[in-house]
């Protein structure tokens, strides 16, 4: 049993046009840049992509990769927060018809809580579900709605993506999973989920090198692992390089440390 | 002199309700600064959205030699590690505010209602749907409290008798507090508990559009 | 913060009456043995005691305590395994009460996947659910069925125990758990679904020891900790130590290893 | 001469089935003889339903001093470490197999009918409810393999055209291997597959109650 896929080209090449594809997008690291990159070169079209937030990034893809740059492909989107690149329109290298396409692109967002939910649900097999969060607002418009001792919820539906790209710390050969810091994020849920799960990850490390108590994602869950080459763009190490070039302009590093979100939003937050 | 309260007033302000071992969502913006102010021999544990607790402190501008990237919260700002911190995936970290394990959120809002409704993540013509995690955070924490400006930069009103952009949460903001006030949302509508320094319950009130109850024990900002 | 409480007497003293209590039992290790004896001794009446199995053990009390010594105490069970008493009549330590109380006590049993579902519902503060599995059995009945997309589901509801009793390998101060081995099992569930959450733990270490990748629970879930005194009774070491003495004895020495399930079933298995 | 098929035999051909990589849960009784069976160069990880996966061999009355009781799987049997084993809670345990992640699920049975119907977790009189895990597998498992003996030891039929026990799934058995035939349900009805050496499909028929399909390429028991 050797679940590892010498090139990203390889590990994607049988995703279908047409496929849903669930990927982790929070923070700089914890994003699978390589698989992305895979999948747009190889150009796959009418993709539903599944992702906790959806937004452009004004870093560019010399730093970071991103689902944004998915769009020309997509057809829908699902997600838990989407920020219109509009609000970027102002930033020198947002496509201008990025704008254009976002505008048509299906969207179904619900709030983080909702969504991984849904992909729990998927996850482990569960049908539909009853969540009291969105009570009141917009996100129980088009739901069913059913009280139960007294107190309202909405019914869900499970998401089982067609693949996951998942991005990892550390791998065995079996698929034994490990993460990093914030970087875990959504990653250990979409393994879960994934009809086939992809990772990409930065230390291959021998079976029995992870502790059996320490490992996150267990190896039933991963299909295909392709390593990431040490220092290469969108290695853990590459991505940190990178900010830390971009932390060393006086000019962009108030930009850069803590005001990522206040880039999105006029006032106020969430 | 009649001043406004400064965000970091606010902040300290806000950092007076926590407690001793309470789990702390802070939103972006003014609610982050109240990490500053947690008084001596209280351990407050911070959890952010995308998956982590009891982190240490934010790094600065000046400091920014010590960002590694692993380390985010949820509004996209570096900490640092620190003792008894961990890390979990993002199923967990919602389950732990739903589940109700949260203590206290303290988040911005465009606007809060005479009932305790909150806006906080769309506001006319945005074509964005930032829902995020405010929708989750506000049904779960055990104690929601707003910070923000009392009204908009162009004298709009935003404490009012109903929310007109789109809603967070019903019937979910604990405590209010602003750059002129604290408030708490009752069953009797708005108590005003606190007003700051030269500002009387009269000039609150003409910028509150619902009408204010007064606070048997009103008074000015405690800090 | 600390939550170290000083006995476990202390730890379960506001329990009262007619409270839910939730705890894991799934081989001799992984259980909260001293939470349970000092609930036995406190004498609380009219429990709902919510564990994955139930049933009487072989084992003598002073190997191991098990939920099954709650029965006196108990009004209700919910279960994903229940066996019945009298099929270890035979056994000389049975008290012959237990078998009758145990015919009269109310059971909710719907098997072990159900049964964690409902757990993980509750601590995630989710509403009630659809589950695919028990359609056709016992388990549909009396329970809601409703079709989706072609295919049928139970709607099942969430369980969050007023109590839950976890057994760790390792804490700190603040709450933050580690697992070894299977006595993982239901434990970090359980630590979740509790309103309050007490923790029988084995070896307390300093906050920071426990690398914060390797938390399994975090501390935010974790109410009150009761550390047990190395080598005490119901420790790691200890019921590990009364094993392999019963071990040694030939004659039992089939009977534990490996035919513990033998002993509950006539033929054939789940 | 005209024997059955010993628990070791059957086991073993259940073995047969397991391919490199596959992720197997193998049920206590003769399932759990699996175990020993597996073909050199193929890798296969046990799933236990307590939380275990890719753990090693089965403890055996004689090594007992190797006993470990964080190493318990879900029959109650202990086993040792193996390089690349995971542990995880029983609410992933679960997950894993209602989202599709078993490949294989090896169980012992009472009955088995003519749609592939299974019951294997109460006879009559029993006031026990012992479901357990089974449910679970047999919904989630992508294949299920049930190994019983053909008929009880007081000559009972158990492959019937109907259940009279209470099932554990409907529709759910793959493939049906007795000490006697190999035996696969299909949309047609029984498919009688293989034979135990000595034994005719006629014979096997006798102690079946619905009527048997015989393959095409009906054979001896191969291993």
């Amino acid at each position: 049993m050797n679940k590892i896929i010498p090139s990203f080209e390889e590990a994607v090449a049988d995703i279908p046009d047409g496929a849903s594809i669930a990927l982790n997008n929070w923070g700089l690291a914890g994003g699978p840049q390589n698989l992305i990159l895979a999948l747009r070169e190889q150009g796959t079209k009418d993709l539903t992509i599944i992702t906790q937030n959806f937004m452009y990034t004004p870093f560019p893809e010399e730093v970071v990769v991103m689902p944004f740059m998915l769009l020309p492909q997509m057809k829908k989107l699902i997600a838990g927060f989407f920020a219109a690149a509009s609000r970027y329109a102002y930033t020198t290298n947002l496509p201008a018809e990025f704008v254009e396409m976002e505008k048509v692109l299906e969207k179904e967002v619900i709030g983080h809580g909702n969504f991984v939910a849904r992909l729990q649900a998927g996850a482990r097999g569960m049908g539909p579900f009853y969540s009291p969060v969105g009570i009141g607002t917009v996100v129980e418009e088009g739901r069913e709605k059913r009280t139960f001792d007294g107190k309202e919820y909405i019914l869900l539906t499970p998401l089982q993506p067609d693949f996951a790209f998942v991005r990892a710390d550390k791998a065995d050969k079996y698929g034994n999973l490990t993460y990093n810091g914030t970087c875990r994020c959504l990653n250990p849920v979409l393994a879960m989920a994934g009809k086939t799960t992809i990772v990409e990850v930065d230390e291959l490390v021998e079976p029995g090198q992870l502790h059996p108590d320490e490992i996150v994602t267990p190896a039933a869950f991963v299909d295909r692992i392709v390593v990431n080459e040490p220092g290469a763009r969108g290695s853990y190490e590459y991505t940190m390089k990178k900010l830390h070039e971009m932390l060393s302009i006086p000019e962009v590093r108030g930009a850069v440390i803590g005001q990522a979100k206040q880039m999105v939003k006029e006032e106020g937050d969430n | 002199m009649k001043e406004k309260l400064s965000e970091d007033i606010m902040a300290l302000r806000a950092s007076k309700e926590f407690h001793d071992g309470d789990v702390v969502n802070l939103g972006v913006g003014i609610p982050n600064l109240c990490a500053t102010f947690i008084p001596e021999g209280r351990n407050v544990m911070f959890e952010s959205e995308n998956g982590a607790l009891g982190y240490g402190g934010i790094i600065m501008v000046d400091e920014f030699e010590k960002v590694e990237i692993q380390y985010i919260d949820a509004g996209g700002r570096y900490f640092l590690p620190k003792e008894g911190m961990s890390f979990f995936d993002m199923g967990d970290s919602f389950g732990l505010m739903r589940g109700g394990r949260l203590d206290i959120t303290c988040l911005g809002a465009y606007q809060v209602s005479e009932t305790g409704d909150m806006a906080n993540w769309s506001i006319p013509g945005d074509t964005s749907i930032g829902i995020g995690g405010g929708m989750d955070l506000v049904y779960g924490a055990k104690r929601v409290i707003v910070l923000m400006e009392h009204v908009t930069k162009t004298g709009e009103l935003r404490v009012l008798k109903e929310c007109t952009y789109p809603l967070t949460g019903k019937e979910c903001v604990n405590l209010l507090i602003t750059d002129i006030a604290v408030i708490e949302p009752t069953k009797k509508g708005l108590v005003l508990k606190e007003y700051a320094p030269g500002w009387t319950a009269e000039e609150i009130q003409k910028l509150t559009e619902p009408k204010l109850i007064l606070a048997d024990d009103l008074k000015e900002v405690e800090l």
